[in-house]
């Protein structure tokens, strides 16, 4: 059994995802960092299970990947209907800066 | 493999459902209104999602004294669905709270989407929704549906706030808003992954079990179990971001400044109510044995939280900011009282934050209604000037605030009043005589950030910036139904201000709930 | 279930293995050449040409001679091109492709008694596929999902404006279909019982002729199957991504040479995978109709790629008399009628499937219990269906209202409509 | 400590798992990016079958690498935001020391948990002792799938209708907010503040 292994992998897997939501600037990665973390989450938790004998962890993370697709699913949305309406905006203040 | 199939007997839990009305309504309610609205296009425009949603919700509290006949019989909490929720007197005060508020912002959002020029029964779906995962979280057994029901409260809210499709603030703050809300959430899921390592179980039961067999054996997770340690820091971490309790309120100026109004009433109310019954659920029931471990962190953002939210809301001109602040501090209140209980006085310290989860859902829900109606066309006038003289140009509406705001600022025969109040004496009681000191010095800086805007309104300004604050006092339209809905908060905001006993000892119950039928 | 890392692997396994997967992927390269030739015999005489006859006997040489000479000719690599993407495409379109592979079995005896499986000489025990993993039938959909890849990011990597269109045509072609193909996957694996390819085979030998998949299902997923593969395959009349009228060569533009041989290989290696995928799924894979097994488990081979071959001269017979579909005709295809078919077909076979076990009990035998479930899942089909063609009018009407239209289109609005949307990709 | 082989698939997809993880963060170009983040989700998934995970790694490639990370670059390529960051952030250009404290915070928790976690090694990731919990043993002899399949659909089966409400909430959230309309009056407010 590699549990340590496994959970140190997990959590240098969400250092690298928390480092990239809090430092990238462009929303669609941020949204890739976010999902670096869940992954590390369910790495957690299907070593956890395997440890355990315990089905509940991979049932846990079969729910964590659902949330993580309704996620991008709005995620993404917001970031098409910011980047449709701030586009609009910068032709506008374009305007201004040369003004 | 057939056979193999048919071997299997499969022990499907029974559902009662019985208990179970309000979630049923509530979530099929929803399924049915955009199925209904996208069948006839004629009931999209209209009143019918906002009456469809006050019936549904108005339903859902006509079922609460029935189920909780039926939970009173079966000892006071029964558990359904194979254990992975519980109804009792806290779940049936939280689905109260939820349903309340979806009634009074439904009100408001009627007329405000037709002010605004939206249509669509999609906010009233995703409201009905949201107020279902709140009820999940507040109910559940089991830290899977704790999840869910936090992401479903969440992800509805966060398209919410960006929902007004044509301010590109709107957006922005939904942005914001779900980018650290999902940070937030994963940080909460790495938690719950440790736990789950930790003790083996997801049950908020089981866990409490495992930890106090090792506890009586005389092992304390904070020496022996770092990895039960660090997942319960991190859900403090995720319910601090939903509940915007300090550090993790960085989003809550600007979201609650670009949202929509009434969806910001939705937000302070059940959305914090909903993190706030989360929380209690998951620390009091499962980690309650670990008291002495998670309490300096509780006290730690319990201080913090009043400390910066008066300090900065004192500097603020756009009232909807200057609520998000004091939002910050009613969280901080309740986790004052939350580390009372965790500190000696669970009775009366869970007793305490079980009231002001009530209390504030209450006050903010008028307070943001208030705010709804003045804010206007294109929801634009919230800076402070344009309150002045608001009690000359709309009387009723500048009188109600008042009373909310008071009643925010702990002015005695308010409810407000009785939920610092309790909050305070408890914290005494667990002798946190410092903690209780820092709440009651913030609540009176606190005041001042209330009573600056009851000034304001009751102001008589100078001739020739009255002339402009009449006309747009004169503009103001008010609705009927968002005067009826401030009006239900003001109301209850004085009943349980005058009675706090008023209709039963539900918070009495629910703190049972809570502490003794774990 | 054991643990295969911390039981050890022995080397005959590995050496097992590997021969294992020489033989597939030469049979598969090999099937893959034919089918192209194939493809253009047939093609041409249903347009009353001759096709390919000077390279080999009839001709059969004719796709390695291209082959050779699209090897030797210059490779070409824009200069506007994401150069790393550019290069990796052409191969994550192919491994998908042969991977998939993997998991069909291609011979095996199944006749009553036996599992499709021989034993080696060696005492290793081994079926007729290279892996027989223990949720096959899923491996495919992972592998059909990463199939997009390759033509996503070859569009993409271009650098040029008709190869993106294509890519993001195919993406949202994909997306939309594999949810489909999915549905259907799921009513098979409900009736079947198992993920594991090989279990599905045996599951349908157990039941000679009357047990093949596309009859116990129902024939509805069948056909959804095949539509939807059809569509997931970018082939005709399914072909937007490369439509050549509108895209030029769409995806593959900018590509020469070798590498664009590789994406001509994937796409017709793809096309003899989903035939033998439907093979599998619904027709009974390797094993005999009616009873006639010969020859131990080469007869399964021979059964398995006779059925192969219909479904293949199925996919040509498509391409050469189907017209291309419009782009919106497409979505709403899969999103309207395939997807809600296939959900509300499961809703159904569930439901017969609890009244089998007798789980209802509404009424005294069984059979009675099926006819009622099946009476009652149907109305609720029907009912789904109108309130889904309500629900879909309104909506058009809405759209076409905030455009500026008030009343019902007429074809050439609908037609200006449409070029308004290809337009906005 | 396992055998050679199980030793050895764990360094490599973990490799593979970390790379990826941090092509994400740090290249430039979000397609890059993009392919890092499935070659990551394929480590994961490879991480998963060596934990007897079968299903769920098939799900992790048929969710991950088959529609989200799909759906990623089918927006990096509709916004044509591929050459250069475009779509930022700026709230979130909020304090770095704030965030590198908040970095430092997690990565202590996270690694904490685990190297501080009493004496025993691997035992000692769980040392408080007391009966373990675990409600339904994996079994052996059983397919994954059924296991997973019993266990959702009894123990968890409120999980899975909530599920299905996140899912509505979803789609009909993600449907209404790219509906193209309004988009002709709107109104532009001063650009938002920063977080703070």
């Amino acid at each position: 059994m590699l549990l340590n292994q496994f959970l140190g992998l997990a959590a240098i897997l969400f250092c690298i995802g928390v480092y990239g939501v809090l430092t990238r600037r462009n929303g669609v990665m941020v949204l890739m960092s976010i999902e670096l973390i869940l992954n590390a989450v369910n790495i957690n938790l299907v070593a956890f299970g395997a440890y355990q004998g315990d089905v509940g962890g991979q049932v846990f993370a079969l729910f964590v990947i659902a949330v993580a697709a309704a996620e991008v699913g709005v995620g993404l949305a917001i970031v098409l209907l910011i980047y449709r309406n701030r586009r609009s905006i910068d032709v506008s203040e374009a305007d201004l800066l040369q003004g | 493999m057939l056979a193999l199939l048919a071997q299997t007997q499969v022990q499907i839990p029974e559902i009662v459902w019985s208990v179970l009305w309000p979630i049923v309504l509530l979530s099929i309610g929803g399924v049915l209104l955009i199925t209904a609205t996208s069948i006839s296009p004629r009931l999209r425009v209209g009143s019918f999602p906002a009456a469809m949603t006050i019936v549904l919700a108005g339903a859902s509290l006509v079922t609460l004294p029935l189920i909780w006949s039926k939970v009173r019989d079966g000892g006071g909490q029964l558990p359904v669905i194979a254990d992975a929720i519980r109804i009792d007197a806290f779940t049936l005060l939280v689905t109260g709270i939820m349903c309340a508020s979806l009634i009074v912002v439904s009100l408001l959002l009627d007329d405000y989407l037709r002010t605004e020029g939206l249509d669509g029964p999609e906010w009233y779906v995703l409201l009905l929704m949201s107020a279902t995962g709140g009820i999940l979280m507040a109910a559940a057994n089991d830290l899977i549906v704790t999840f869910l029901g936090l992401e479903i409260l969440s992800i509805a809210v966060y398209v919410l706030a960006a929902l007004h499709l044509r301010r590109t603030k709107s957006q922005e703050a939904g942005f914001k808003y779900f980018i650290l809300g999902a940070l937030s959430s994963a940080i909460f899921l790495y938690g719950i992954a440790m736990i789950y390592g930790a003790t083996g179980s997801l049950r908020l039961t089981d866990i409490a079990q495992f930890i106090a067999s090792g506890n009586s054996a005389g092992l304390s997770p904070l020496t022996e179990s770092s990895l039960l340690l660090a997942g319960m820091a991190m859900l403090l971490i995720g319910f601090g971001f939903k509940i915007s309790a300090a550090p993790f309120h960085l989003w809550t100026p600007d979201v609650y400044e670009g949202a929509p109004t009434p969806v910001v009433a939705f937000m302070a109310s059940a959305v914090k109510a909903a993190g706030m019954a989360g929380l209690l659920r998951v620390f009091i029931v499962a980690f309650g044995v670990v008291a002495e471990d998670w309490r300096p962190v509780v006290g730690a953002m319990a201080i913090l939280s009043v400390v910066i939210g008066a300090a900065s809301a004192l500097g603020q001109d756009n009232v909807k900011r200057m609520l998000a602040y004091s939002s910050i501090v009613h969280a901080g209140f309740m986790l004052v009282g939350l580390y009372a209980a965790a500190s000696g006085a669970a009775q009366t310290g869970t007793r305490s934050v079980v009231f002001y989860l009530f209390a504030y859902a209450v006050m903010s829900l008028g307070t943001f209604a208030a705010f709804t109606l003045i804010g206007g066309r294109g929801d634009q006038n919230h800076s402070l000037s344009a309150y002045v003289g608001l009690s000359r140009s709309n009387p009723m509406v500048a009188s109600l605030l008042a009373v909310l705001l008071l009643a925010q600022a702990g002015m005695p025969f308010t409810i407000g009043f009785w939920a610092k109040a309790r909050v305070i004496i408890a914290a005494a009681n667990g002798e946190n005589y410092v903690v209780a000191a820092v709440a009651m010095v913030a609540a009176v800086v606190a005041a001042f950030v209330y009573l600056r805007l009851i000034v304001t309104m009751f102001m008589i300004s100078e001739p020739d910036e009255a002339g402009e604050a009449e006309a747009s006092g004169a503009q103001l339209r008010i609705s009927r139904s968002g005067l009826f809905a401030l009006g239900i908060a003001a109301a209850a905001t004085m009943i349980w201000g005058l009675f706090p006993g008023f209709g039963g000892d539900w918070f009495g119950e629910a703190t049972r709930a809570l502490l003794e039928l774990r | 279930m054991t643990n295969f890392l911390s039981d050890g692997v022995s080397a005959g396994d590995i050496v097992l293995a590997g021969i294992k997967a020489v033989i597939a992927f030469v049979i598969c390269l090999v099937a893959t050449m034919l089918m192209v030739w194939f493809e253009r015999k047939v093609v041409s005489r249903l347009q009353n040409r001759i096709g390919p006859n000077v390279t080999g006997p009839f001709g059969l040489l004719q796709t390695l001679a291209d082959g050779i000479k699209l090897f030797f000719k210059e490779d070409i690599i824009p200069s506007r091109s994401d150069r790393f993407v550019f290069q990796l495409a052409p191969y994550l379109s192919l491994v998908p492709a042969f991977l998939t592979f993997a998991i069909i079995p291609i011979a095996g005896d199944f006749s009553p008694g036996n599992d499709g499986t021989v034993t080696l000489p060696g005492g290793q025990v081994t079926g007729f596929q290279v892996a027989d993993v223990p949720a096959g039938i899923l491996f495919f959909l992972a592998m059909s999902s990463l199939g997009i890849y390759g033509i996503m990011l070859a569009g993409w990597s271009s650098g040029s404006k008709y190869p993106l269109l294509g890519s993001v045509r195919a993406t949202a072609q994909a997306i939309s279909y594999e949810a489909a193909l999915g549905l259907s996957l799921a009513s098979v694996i409900l009736v079947s019982g198992t993920l594991s390819t090989s279990g599905i085979v045996q599951a349908q030998a157990e039941g000679g002729f009357f047990g093949m998949n596309m009859i116990v299902t129902g024939f509805v997923p069948f056909f959804v199957f095949i539509v939807a593969g059809t569509a997931e395959l970018n082939r005709p009349p399914f072909d937007l991504v490369e439509a050549e009228q509108e895209l030029v060569g769409g995806f593959h533009t900018e590509y020469s040479s070798i590498r664009f041989a590789m994406f001509f290989l994937a796409e017709f290696m793809n096309t003899v995978t989903m035939g033998a995928i439907i093979v599998t799924l619904f027709m009974g894979g390797p094993s005999a109709w009616f009873g006639l097994y010969f020859l131990g488990w080469f007869g399964g081979f021979v059964w398995f790629f006779a059925k192969l071959l219909l479904f293949l001269f199925m996919f040509v017979w498509f391409r050469a008399t189907l017209p291309r579909l419009r782009y919106d005709q497409l979505m709403d295809l899969g999103w309207k009628l395939l997807i809600p078919i296939s959900l509300g077909w499961l809703l159904v076979l569930g439901g017969i499937r609890v009244a089998q076990n007798g789980d209802i009990g509404l009424f005294e035998s069984n059979t009675a219990d099926v006819i009622f479930v099946l009476a009652v899942s149907l109305a609720i089909m029907a009912i789904g269906a109108t309130l889904l063609q309500k629900a879909i009018t309104n909506s058009a009407q809405e759209r076409l209202a905030s455009r500026g239209l008030r009343s019902v289109p007429t074809q050439q609005d609908l037609a200006a409509s449409t070029t308004e949307q290809d337009g906005g990709h | 400590m396992g055998n050679v082989a199980e030793v050895i698939v764990f360094l490599i997809s973990g490799a593979i798992v970390l790379g990826g993880g941090l092509g994400v963060i740090l290249n430039r170009n979000p397609v890059h990016a993009a392919l890092s983040l499935i070659a990551s989700f394929f480590g994961v998934a490879v991480l998963f079958i060596s934990q007897e995970a079968h299903f769920l790694a098939f799900v992790q490639v048929v969710v991950y690498g088959g529609a989200i990370v799909v759906l990623f670059l089918f927006v990096i390529m509709l916004l044509g935001v591929d050459r250069a960051e475009q779509v930022r952030v700026e709230q979130l250009s909020m304090q770095r020391p704030l965030a590198i404290v908040t970095g430092v915070m997690l990565f202590g928790l996270a690694m904490g948990g685990l190297f501080l976690s009493g004496p025993g090694g691997e035992e000692g990731a769980v040392a408080a002792t007391g009966q373990q919990s675990a409600m339904v043993p994996i079994d052996e002899t059983e397919p994954n799938v059924r296991q997973l399949g019993l266990d959702l659909f009894t123990r968890n089966v409120l999980a899975f209708e909530a599920t299905a409400i996140l899912l509505t909430i979803a789609t009909v959230g993600a449907v209404v907010l790219v509906r193209n309309e309004g988009a002709e009056d709107l109104v532009v407010d001063e650009p938002g503040t920063s977080i703070g």
